[in-house]
């Protein structure tokens, strides 16, 4: 089979999706003629015309809002903030708007759009350009949150947000654009919002993440695994809802359990896991339950992101942590 | 029908009837109403009007929540809804009720709003109507979105957006207006300026003149009509309408009218302007004005608008009795309208809320 | 001593400090001449002088955007946001701007502001007038985030956060308003922030709660103690940054843990307070933790919010449900 | 000193030194300028070309971040910045690196912003100016927050705040500027129009003719100017903030610039526009035309053009040699300034951090 990255894999969900469903549209910032800052949508300008992507005006909210407007009448909008950094601006079109407006009007109206933005880091970029906000969206009932790990299931899972019909916002870890080629049908699939991954399996310990730190949590992993301790892996892949059920199987199963993910600690999507098994797994937690994570500051200068961010050695020490208590 | 547009500057005020009741004639003429169409502009002025204050009283009567009323308002809300098709999308806020009941929605409906039921704010399956909008300019850019789909779609509709003079300080307007002008939309934004947010008089809001004048910054026309003066109202939106039916671009009316009641019920108007800035304002009323122009065309007497008032009463009347009989609907629907289908923590949720209220 | 609703005690704390400190000022919707929709700040224009305070264009972004440059120059501004509903189009303003730039400028600015809005239900209001969403701001560092439950706590507790070199947001259950008087102090006085309150000892659960659920969560814990069941009570005052140290004592001594607040579970305040637990405490958990709060949707009509919200019933549901494990 | 602002309507473009070096002899007279200044002005276009050049380099080299140049935008910086006191302010975006260093900023302190170095973004303590902002419009209302409190001290200090044409796209701006016009507070508000906002020309951007008229919005002065004309800058800059200052109320100034290179070093412009666009404007380049004005006044030779530049270039090559030997600061500070004084978990934190990299 052919390999794709990530950003190929996400550029031709869209491109699929827009072959197959004229009302699939785009629109953001610099996704036209330029094809986006990272190119996930280079060459669907020129492909599908400037009735179907569009360069909007520098204006989230707007962009967030006239999207809104385009779901409700019929439009399947796909929409790009071009850092996740600047989705703060769109907060009342996306958790006020968008994701109550099939509940405003008792089931009259839905929001069927798709909200890609880049994010997290050790890419090195300015001020608030990698910063992982996914957790503000996770206390918005109304929405979906999808974060893939890898082209297959980026290709799957934008596919399927495309055909929700309720708002999806799908954080693609900028790192990860163009880290690896990997097999990737070329026919379009759809893989489940709301499920996890089981992406390698161990009894010794469960440790739960999304996103930009899945490869390193898996080699942490395998650097396990010659030693003898066999780590189960899940990549979470949608953090809202949140598939509770993966994880309790599997921390009955570990009795342990890390959670590692890039945004800040306080208030973070580890902590919603972390309280779910402590109400529904609690007699079968053998220890404590340790979160690797962003530290309790603002995202970093760049000299300092790769030790701010969870990595090799934080992982590893966090699950000697975990292994610790007998 | 005249060109407005080319002839008026945005911070000219727009007006065929004034205040006494007399009118342009050439103006009106050019209009060339039919005698249906005015007396259908009279019947829901009045009807709104009586609404209106219906409502405040069953609010005293703590039979609904929060309202806010509209009276004073009724030639632009008029105005602007008749001139619309009933395949053109309206835009609300909290302050239209009249003229989302003119464009579908019943009396009961509304009512189930207010009483805070759940589905009070589900528009009618076929009224191109959007919900009730409770953030102050949220709204701007979801109708912008809504004629953007019209014209991508190649439909034949218009757009109208309905906001205050408040709404216009928000960024989502800005951001809104500059979109329908960049992507050239069928749509009309139709602000009534009726001079107060809240206990923010127009003063304070902005230091422009007027709102109309706000077009200028996006390219775009700007229009202020008399907000009082329903023809008026009816004249300017009709040709925006039309002018953004034949793709040739969006339009901002600022309609200028006035607040009579307090902002909301929760609202008391006494704390912050004086008696004599509403009686002045009284004195433009839309609808004494329009009953006068009637009567002088003869297309009113006064026997026939105390049989409309009397008529008007009772069927709000007998809406309340009627609606006041409706049973709430099941308090777990709320779970039911989040997503299209509950994920299974929200089922889970919604079994043991279900199971709790059924005990 | 004279006896004040909590909304006197927060316009005193306000009086008082803009008669010391000169640089103090309000700006917000409605809050001038009208006093602001519920009063908060009845009079002092007229007190203070338009000078002093603001009523403002109807633009939150643009109210907090200038107190972040008035702090910047020298002023200590009182922003208020009408209801917390609205705050969503200020989240960059008070996230990626007021939280940062302490940081941002290596410490050479401060913003020392405060962010005064009305929240909670039970009070019949319109959509989006009731909505609890302190923990969106729980997950921003840089900001503290202060929940009064009572006039004392209040008139301290804002007097303190006027007081602060950071920006503070102080959330106030509108409910709680005029909903009793109590005794407040003439004088000026300064309650700690990030410092919890042990409202009501016990030994057999801990109820950590905060705002407009602490009069609820107090009385139930009364109607157990009549059965002879001690139950501690936390008002934790502060949620960021949490007192983790009174919420770690009271769970080794008690042994169990319920969480009660209004915000949807998901995401919460409650989600971090028990991971918290999880992590620290959970050799002294004798059963599963128990949050109650709003459920996952967006906040309901009001013929459904008394049903929605945590409530005497559902408290002591919960109560009996983390008893009930041996 | 000419009141440009009554004679001058904001869809026209103010110049007084054009394309080929040719000046308006009277508004050249009417500014009456000492050759101190006009030399100044040379210093920095040219150096801060050097500088920006110099920069793109050291990015292609790997030995410095994502770097936004400015080149083709010296004469909108230095005209605008000259303008200025020490006392008055500057609230910049990330493209003003220039106007940054006018007013106090070291290349030393620039570069260890471009390195990534904690505190990189901390102005000197006796330089009256923001931290580079990031986000599209976030400063606008900041700096009329700090213009505000200048009037409220009642200083004598007047803030000017920059932006480009994408910003004014923001709610941000829209709110910044409404409230400037309300609270009549001494700002102006200073847009580069360099044509292009990333990839997106300026004719994407709004539908407005041009920016400038945008002021009308908030009944706010609009003026238009030659952003390549650095008399014209200076002129137009200078005459705002002396109506600001003297509590005359905002300007908001629309400099016509070009952006000569890709947005940052991230950017690649020939994906989107062409040779002869650039081309065009390169024509008009601001320093070519002031030096072309400096040597027909006897003020400047290219003799001593060429000494400034190579002394230029070796005090920038020692400033980033001398910078690439300073140490990091030490990475826990990123601990240090989260607030006044971190709280518990905070402390807990900074020192498990602290440890692990101190093992
Ligand atoms: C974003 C937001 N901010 C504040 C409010 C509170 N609020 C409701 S109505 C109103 C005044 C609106 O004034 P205007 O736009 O003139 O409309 P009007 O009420 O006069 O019809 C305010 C401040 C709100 N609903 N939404
Ligand atoms: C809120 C926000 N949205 C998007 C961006 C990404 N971005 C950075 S610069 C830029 C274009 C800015 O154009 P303009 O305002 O004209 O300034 P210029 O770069 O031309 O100086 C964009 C879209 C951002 N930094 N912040
Ligand atoms: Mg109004
Ligand atoms: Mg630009």
């Amino acid at each position: 089979m052919r390999k794709l990255t990530m950003i190929e894999a996400i550029r031709e969900a869209m491109e699929q999706e827009m072959e197959k469903d004229q009302n699939v549209i785009i629109l953001g910032e610099d996704v036209g003629v330029n094809g986006g800052v990272f190119r996930a949508t280079d060459g669907l300008q020129k492909k599908f015309g400037e009735d179907r992507v569009f360069d909007t005006p520098l204006a989230e909210s707007g962009i967030i809002g006239t999207a809104v407007g385009l779901a409700m009448n019929g439009m399947r909008p796909i929409a790009e903030i071009q850092f996740l950094g600047f989705i703060y601006q769109t907060m009342d079109q996306i958790c006020a708007q968008a994701a109550r407006m099939r509940y405003r009007s008792g089931g009259r109206f839905t929001v069927p759009m798709v909200i890609r933005s880049p994010f997290s880091g050790n890419v090195r970029s300015p001020e608030l350009h990698s910063d992982s906000l996914e957790a503000l969206f996770m206390h918005s009932p109304g929405l979906k949150v999808v974060i893939p790990s890898n082209p297959y299931d980026a290709k799957g899972l934008l596919i399927s947000a495309i055909r929700e019909e309720d708002p999806v916002l799908f954080f693609e870890p900028m790192k990860l654009y163009r880290s690896s080629r990997e097999e990737v049908p070329e026919e379009p699939y759809e893989i489940p919002i709301g499920k996890a991954s089981v992406i390698k399996e161990g009894e010794d310990a469960t440790i739960a993440t999304y996103g930009g730190t899945v490869p390193m949590v898996l080699k942490t992993a395998q650097a396990f695994q010659e030693k003898g301790i066999n780590l189960e892996v899940i990549d979470l892949r949608t953090i809202s809802p949140i598939d509770t059920e993966a994880i309790k199987e599997s921390v009955d199963k570990t009795g342990r359990l890390m959670i590692v993910h890039e945004a800040v600690k306080t208030g973070g999507v580890g902590a919603e896991i972390a309280t779910i098994v402590s109400e529904e797994c609690l007699y079968s937690l053998a220890a404590p339950i340790v979160r690797v994570t962003g530290y309790d500051t603002p995202y970093p200068v760049q000299t300092v992101e790769d030790d701010w961010l969870p990595n090799v050695e934080r992982i590893t020490e966090g699950v000697e942590n975990l292994l610790s208590y007998q | 029908m005249i060109n407005i547009f080319e002839k008026h500057q945005p911070t000219e005020m727009y007006q065929i009837v004034n205040e006494r009741g007399e009118y342009n004639e050439a103006a009106l003429n050019d209009l060339n109403l039919n005698n249906e169409l005015l007396q259908n502009m009279h019947y829901w002025m009045l009807k709104g009007r009586i609404m209106d204050q219906r409502f405040l009283k069953l609010h005293r009567q703590g039979r609904i929540g929060t309202y806010g009323p509209f009276s004073g308002q009724e030639a632009a809300q008029v105005g602007s809804a008749l001139a619309l098709s009933k395949t053109d999308w309206v835009v609300p806020s909290y302050r239209e009720s009249l003229v989302s009941m003119i464009h579908g929605t019943s009396l009961k409906q509304f009512l189930s709003y207010l009483k805070g039921y759940f589905g009070g704010n589900r528009p009618p399956e076929d009224a191109k109507l959007f919900p009730i909008q409770v953030i102050i300019a949220g709204q701007v850019p979801h109708a912008v979105g809504c004629a953007w789909a019209s014209k991508l779609k190649k439909e034949d509709s218009v757009t109208t957006v309905y906001f205050g003079d408040g709404a216009t300080s928000q960024g989502d307007f800005h951001e809104g207006l500059n979109f329908a002008a960049v992507y050239n939309v069928p749509i009309v934004f139709f602000c009534q300026n009726n001079q107060w947010a809240i206990s923010t008089p127009f003063e304070k809001q902005t230091t422009s003149e007027t709102i109309a004048q706000k077009a200028i910054a996006y390219g775009m026309k700007g229009v202020r009509v008399d907000g009082n003066d329903v023809l008026a109202c009816y004249q300017v939106a009709k040709e925006a309408i039309e002018k953004a039916r034949k793709g040739e671009g969006p339009t901002l009316i600022e309609a200028v009218t006035y607040r009579r009641e307090s902002h909301t019920t929760a609202d008391d108007w006494t704390k912050y302007r004086s008696q004599e800035d509403v009686d002045a304002w009284v004195k433009k009323d839309p609808i004494v004005r329009f009953e006068r122009f009637l009567m002088n065309k003869g297309l009113l007497t006064t026997e026939r608008k105390e049989e409309m008032v009397k008529q008007f009463e009772e069927e709000i009347e007998k809406a309340v009795k009627d609606f006041e009989g409706t049973p709430l609907p099941p308090a777990h629907e709320t779970f039911d309208y989040v997503y299209e289908k509950p994920h299974p923590q929200l089922l889970k949720q919604r079994e043991e809320f279900k199971n709790r209220l059924e005990r």
